[in-house]
């Protein structure tokens, strides 16, 4: 009888499809990276397409140190997740703590490169063609860093008044997955803009 | 972003006091109507986007309140009216069912690669009287291979005859594709169809088939290679089709054992497997079949 | 009404092309529309052959498997069949060799069509798409117009095609001159290629095929097949200067006193603008305001008042002429032979 | 008048559960205003998608009346070129996707025995955002000079080729009006996408493995997919146009070295699959009614799945087959005429098995199942113009003529809406309790099919005399206009086809016979419950073990899991048979 439909209450199957939240953030960066992926191609097309200066070689610089801030925030939100699998609050916040400091660093070079591009460089978005894709594309980067770095610190809130539970680690997860492909996005943008393109 | 609530409706089915449910929110509404807001004031003035923006700044904050850190829910009263699920209708026969699950004749059917098989052997079959007829009228067996080829290539359209004659690698990659492609594909459909057509399989494969072939091939070609149309010698064409319908036939034919009476006597339709309605024609004869028909 | 279907029309229209439609694709006068004819009828008759077994099955189907209320099984299920491997395999191959057929014969015809090897002595034309007319430049032989491209007939014994490079001044726009060849997009900061080769002379009727903005309606081609002798002795009227006649001196006078000098050109004048058609043989052409109105000094002045009368949307703004200056001006550009 | 009628509708549900106080109309509206509900979110988007199909109609009558005969003045230039776009993206993105997702909204968790979709809360975000994008759309017409002139409606055509949106060419605010109602609802769209992906996957009641997935559910999913994937670059695109028009960037802009093809391809890879998109859902529906009213399962399940698959990716690759008039070259556009070709495989796929469903079967020819054939024919008429227009010369003709606006439609209205008028036929009653008036829908279905048919037929001719689109007049020496004034005749036709099928909705809402829980004995989960179904869906959550669990239910002596594919259950059913 076992293979009669709708019979309530029969429990002998093990049911365990793939939680909601970790699918819906999958897609979402799905959806996000065709997102990049127009921007990406749109930056590759027009290098060397410029009418006029500033070329990149003339003013761009490989943000080496910030990149590598943002690459290790990656490494410290897995940590973060981890620990608050294992019910250790404290050293969640800690870790939380970290990425936040780190995205912040990234976020500040990004700044200040900026600052110099257009204070120092006179490149902005109107200049020409490089300085439209580069500030859009990087700028789009940004904004997704900055939206993180939102929920992130909301996150450290919620973990420093201890609200953040055992059973959050699963939407903490869904967090770090975000946050992982803020940052996979860089390693991409940065061979890109800084390699390819210079 | 939690599964609790996945578990508890998995679980706990049955509750007491009925069931929970997603409370109703406006906030999702408000926050909608502040990023929409916020996008109109592009068009029209500074502060309608800062109306905007205070509005979806509200209204992340609502909304942020009301599923952290817990979802909230309400209980729904279940109305315990069990739905009754039946049928007037009666079954008919089913057919049984073979060794695979999609299987519906009680017959063994063809695998894919008997298809294959039969493509590869029958298209090397075909070389070999297109190999003959350019040794007989060109002295050289490389004529047929490049006149098929420069269907691919564009620029051997006014190509010559000396030019065809000669071997070119170019020319030997471009017919392999072209003719390997057509050969495993119609190959597949041999062994896909010839099960269909069990009375007289050589016959439907060696001649039928290679002179409908031909015939539609005939009043296309001019448009898809032109300059196969201008040289294409039809008698020999046809040798080569039927070289390749009798050798893919035959080694299809050998390894599909689908020619039981019992088979042969199936309609079409059935034989292909889109019908199953064989209990009109064949209920004397015991097919073995687990459902019994209700309907006498 | 299920099979008066556009299997019908095409035929209808086919046995009456020739004529009656000036821009019937299916009466092509050239080499690439030629071309393109024969494969659509090959196209054509393949998907009329899938339509026409479709179709028949469909309604054997939909008659032979009716639900038949008086029959005495009709509360009985039907046998429930899941699938069938050798059939499904089947209407997966057939299609794949038809497109593995369709792709060759279009593979060929997109590479003769664009990659056809250019004769020495084909004529060259430069064509520049405006908002919302048709500038044609003959760079070999000096001759610059507007609305209305002159070419030469093709003898295929002595193929005379014309090539036209295309580039837009603004917007995207797309030339096509369907008894001719296929059409071609016109974008700006691109350049595109093209070539025709009538067969026979006459006149072949074209428009826009990109939309373009407010006047993309109106935006008509006019191609003028001469043969050899009116085509040389076309030429050779456009290459002279620009008329000089004293009896229109005052609207020649009102011309170059207007604005009208900054987007016109007359050669040898003080008219220079770029913007608008060159007007140094305007009273030459059959038509005005992009092949919409027929050529006479009503319409031109009619224009030359309120381009909107004809084109609303284009870009001339009424020039506020009174009414004695219209009348001059329309003397003067009708004179411009 | 009839925009008021989904309304009413939606309404009704939850009248009828308070039948011992009436509620109040704010308290009513409250209730649709702050609802998580999947159904009513489903239900309100099909509504508000009802509200511009006859919006969207009426523009579509206007255009029809100015081009009936030869240089018509009804309409000014400037109206007509804001019709059509308005028209076009309305149709797209205010009928054709919230119309799709209401009855994914609606249907999805009840065939897969869920109580709600994966995140409420976001459906009714994705919902109200969508929304908001439509009547910012239309607030153009009052923005700008106002009513009068037609305001500033966005007039560069529905896939606004740059440079003609850049701001030197279309000042103002309408094509900012555009974007900015793409880029809203594209957050919704995306929005609903990732909801159904997350739904189907994680919601599934147990026994419900992907290959018992209903084909609805499969085909959404598919859809949805290629929804975040190809509403992604248009929102990239999106949000450069805005960058260039409002901070002088120069992505599209020609003068700065900028590229018009470049954004063609952006608008394509999204416009092509956004064509599946479209017309996934409604061979999902047909998936659902076909079999049903054969009285047979659907034939050839997994190919079916693979071939929904397969058109889904295949169609990734395909978008420059729009643009083969654009100077690619003869190597891409060979590309692009292989990949657009090879999807019309998987498609011949689909049409055979929903054949092969047929056959054999008992046909009843209910009005659902009326439309479902009509579905099939115009189908296949569309798919083999589709053919022609993939052989890349032959579209160098056709390419941007009235031939392609056949085509489109044939799929659009020829194909979707049929789909969707029979998908109405066969859920109303389960959505409301009543049944249609089978009668009247008799009288649409006719109707409707020699309006169609007037129109659609025979606006191929006028392309292949070569009529472009988006002409707001032509001339009267090409021979266009017999054929015009054709189409024209037919577009009342069909308004009048589709009144009545509003009228009968009405209608039978309020006088329709009783529906009961199921009744075309029909085999999918949705069927199980009360109709309409209360708002946990289903007291207890149910468990299947086949494709059809109804059918298992009603035959218990011979159930569909004993034919179905798993070692397990060919072992069960060895048994059984012992």
């Amino acid at each position: 009888m076992s293979d009669v439909a709708l019979a309530p209450g029969s429990t002998n199957v093990t049911w365990n499809p793939p939680a909601r939240g970790i699918v819906g953030m999958v897609c979402l960066i799905i959806a996000e990276a065709a997102i990049f992926v127009i921007f990406i191609v749109a930056y590759i097309y027009y290098i060397g397409k410029s009418l006029s200066g500033p070329t990149p070689k003339d003013v761009l610089s490989l943000p080496i140190f910030t990149s590598i801030c943002l690459l290790s925030s990656s490494l410290t939100v897995h940590a973060a997740v981890s620990a608050l699998r294992r019910s250790q609050q404290h050293l969640c916040s800690l870790w939380l703590a970290t990425t936040v400091l780190l995205g912040g660093i990234f976020l500040a070079g990004t700044a200040h490169e900026w600052y110099d591009l257009i204070y120092n460089h006179g490149l902005t978005i109107r200049t020409n063609l490089f300085g439209t894709t580069f500030y859009s594309l990087v700028g789009l980067h940004a904004t997704h860093v900055i939206v993180g770095l939102i929920l992130l610190s909301l996150a450290l809130w919620f973990s420093l008044r201890g609200q953040m539970q055992h059973h959050h680690s699963e939407k903490l997860e869904v967090l770090s997955l975000y946050w992982h492909f803020v940052d996979a996005v860089w390693v991409v943008v940065f061979l890109v803009v800084y390699v390819l393109g210079r | 972003m939690n599964s609790e609530e996945v578990e508890f409706q998995v679980s706990h089915p049955n509750q007491e006091h009925g069931l929970q449910l997603p409370s109703p929110t406006a906030w999702p509404v408000v926050l909608a109507l502040g990023v929409a807001l916020l996008l109109t004031g592009m068009v029209t003035s500074v502060m309608v986007s800062i109306l905007g923006l205070v509005l979806a700044f509200l209204a992340s904050v609502g909304w942020f309140r009301q599923v952290l850190p817990d979802e909230a829910h309400q209980p729904v009263e279940v109305q315990a009216e069990p739905v009754q699920v039946s049928t007037t209708r009666r079954l008919a026969t089913r057919l049984p069912e073979g060794s695979t699950s999609r299987k519906i004749i009680p017959v063994e059917t063809f695998r894919i690669t008997t298809g294959i098989r039969g493509g590869i052997a029958g298209g090397a079959a075909m070389a070999v009287p297109a190999a003959i007829y350019s040794w007989v009228k060109y002295h050289s067996i490389w004529y047929a291979m490049n006149l098929l080829a420069a269907g691919g290539f564009i620029s051997w359209i006014g190509a010559s005859d000396a030019f065809l004659s000669e071997f070119h690698l170019r020319g030997l990659l471009a017919a392999l594709v072209i003719h390997g492609l057509t050969s495993v594909l119609v190959g597949l459909l041999y062994g896909a169809m010839l099960p269909m057509f069990p009375r007289y399989p050589i016959v439907t494969a060696g001649f039928m088939a290679p002179l409908l072939l031909t015939g539609i091939l005939h009043s296309a070609i001019a448009v898809v290679s032109p300059i196969l149309n201008d040289r294409i010698d039809w008698f020999w064409f046809i040798a080569s089709q039927i070289a390749f319908g009798l050798v893919c036939g035959f080694v299809v034919n050998l390894q599909a054992k689908v020619r039981t009476p019992q088979f042969q006597a199936l309609p079409f339709s059935v034989r292909a497997g889109i019908h199953g309605d064989i209990h009109d024609r064949l209920h004397d004869e015991s097919t073995d079949s687990d459902g019994e028909d209700t309907s006498r | 009404m299920f099979l008066s279907q556009g299997w019908c029309g095409i035929a209808a229209i086919m046995s009456s092309a020739s004529g009656a439609d000036p821009t019937n694709i299916f009466a092509p006068a050239g080499t690439p529309a030629n071309s393109i004819f024969s494969l659509s009828m090959l196209v054509l008759s393949v998907t009329g052959a899938i339509f026409l077994v479709v179709t028949g099955i469909l309604i054997y189907v939909i008659v032979r498997y009716r639900m038949r209320r008086n029959s005495p099984d009709a509360d009985q299920e039907p046998p429930q069949i899941y699938g069938s491997n050798q059939i499904e395999l089947s209407w997966t191959v057939i299609p794949i060799l038809i497109v593995v057929m369709l792709f060759l014969a279009t593979t060929r015809v997109i590479y003769t069509t664009e990659h056809a090897a250019q004769p020495k002595d084909a004529l060259q034309v430069t064509v520049v798409a405006h908002q919302f007319w048709w500038e044609y430049r003959y760079p070999t032989l000096g001759i610059v117009t507007a609305n209305e491209l002159h070419v030469p007939i093709s003898d295929p014994k002595h193929p005379m095609p014309t090539y036209l490079t295309m580039s837009s001044a603004d917007v995207d726009h797309s030339f096509w001159v369907p008894r001719l060849a296929g059409k071609m997009d016109l974008i700006p900061n691109q350049v595109n290629t093209m070539w025709i080769d009538p067969q026979t002379s006459g006149l072949y009727l074209g428009q826009c095929a990109q939309y373009c903005g407010v006047q993309h309606a109106k935006m008509l081609i006019r191609v003028y097949a001469d043969t050899p002798q009116e085509f040389a002795a076309w030429v050779a009227r456009q290459q002279q200067p620009a008329a000089n006649d004293p009896a229109v001196a005052e609207g020649r006078n009102v011309f170059m006193h207007n604005a009208c000098i900054s987007c016109h050109t007359i050669t040898g004048t003080v008219a220079t603008g770029r913007f608008g058609p060159d007007l140094t043989h305007v009273g030459s052409r059959d038509t005005i305001a992009s092949g919409s109105v027929p050529n006479n000094p009503a319409n031109l002045r009619r224009f030359i008042q309120d381009p909107a009368n004809f084109k609303p949307g284009a870009l001339m703004p009424p020039m506020h002429l009174n009414s004695h200056d219209l009348d001059a001006v329309t003397a003067y550009l009708t004179s411009l032979k | 008048m009839a925009t008021h009628i989904p309304l009413d509708e939606m309404h009704a549900p939850q009248q009828m559960g308070e039948e011992t106080h009436r509620k109040l109309w704010l308290e009513v509206l409250h209730d649709w205003v702050t609802t998580v509900d999947h159904k009513k979110i489903g239900l309100m988007y099909i509504g508000y998608a009802l509200f511009f199909l006859v919006v969207a109609g009426f523009e579509a009558l206007l255009m029809r009346i100015q081009l009936a005969v030869p240089n018509n003045s009804f309409v000014s230039p400037e109206v007509f070129n804001g019709l059509f776009t308005m028209h076009g993206t309305t149709m797209v993105f205010f009928v054709g996707m919230p119309i799709l997702f209401g009855f994914g909204n609606y249907l999805i968790p009840l065939m897969i025995g869920a109580r709600d979709m994966a995140f409420p809360r976001l459906n009714a975000f994705s919902f109200w955002i969508s929304a908001f994008g439509g009547f910012l759309l239309y607030y153009s017409y009052i923005g700008g000079s106002g009513l009068y002139g037609a305001g500033s409606a966005p007039d560069v055509g529905w896939f606004a080729y740059a440079p003609l949106t850049a701001r030197v060419f279309s000042p103002g605010h309408s094509t900012d009006y555009w974007t900015l109602s793409l880029l809203l609802t594209g957050i919704g769209t995306i929005g609903t996408a990732l909801n159904i992906v997350a739904t189907i996957i994680s919601m599934r009641c147990p026994g419900m493995t992907m290959s018992r997935l209903p084909l609805l559910p499969w085909l959404y999913l598919v859809t949805s997919g290629l929804t975040f994937v190809a509403v992604g670059p248009l929102t990239a695109a999106q949000i450069m146009l805005m960058l260039d028009r409002y901070l002088g960037s120069h992505f599209f802009d020609t003068q700065a070295g900028g590229s018009a093809v470049l954004w063609m391809h952006f608008f394509w890879i999204f416009g092509h699959p956004e064509v599946y998109i479209l017309v996934l859902p409604a061979f999902a529906f047909a998936n659902e009614i076909i079999p049903v009213f054969s009285r047979k399962a659907i034939f050839g399940y997994p190919a079916m799945v693979a071939a929904s698959v397969g058109i889904g990716f295949v169609s990734l690759s395909v978008w420059a087959h729009h643009m083969f008039t654009v100077g690619l070259g003869p190597a891409e556009n060979t590309f692009f005429v292989l990949a657009t070709m090879a999807i019309s495989v998987p498609t011949g796929i689909k049409i055979f098995n929903w054949l092969a469903t047929l056959w054999g079967g008992k046909i009843q020819f209910t009005v659902a199942m009326m439309f479902a054939i009509g579905f099939l024919f115009q189908f296949l008429i569309a798919g083999l113009t589709g053919i022609m227009l993939s052989v890349a010369p032959f579209d160098w003709q056709l390419g941007n003529s009235y031939f392609v606006v056949a085509h489109f439609h044939y799929v659009l209205v020829g194909a979707i809406l049929f789909m969707l008028f029979s998908a109405f036929y066969y859920w109303y009653p389960k959505i409301t309790g009543h049944m249609l008036s089978e009668k009247l829908g008799k009288w649409h279905f006719w109707l409707f099919v020699i309006g169609f048919h007037l129109t659609f037929d025979f606006m191929h001719v006028p392309g292949l005399l070569g009529m472009p689109r988006r002409i707001y007049t032509y001339e009267a020496d090409r021979g266009w206009m017999i054929w015009n004034m054709i189409i024209s005749s037919g577009a009342v036709v069909q308004a009048v086809a589709t009144l009545l099928f509003v009228y009968n909705m009405v209608i039978s809402y309020f006088k329709g016979p009783l529906a009961g829980p199921d009744p075309w004995d029909a085999w999918t989960l949705e069927w199980a419950t009360s109709s309409p179904p209360p708002s946990y869906n289903f007291a207890e959550t149910p468990e299947v073990s086949s494709r059809r669990p109804l059918w298992d239910l009603k035959h218990p002596d011979d159930p569909d899991s004993d034919y179905e594919s798993g070692p397990g259950h060919r072992r069960q059913a060895k048994e059984k048979s012992a």
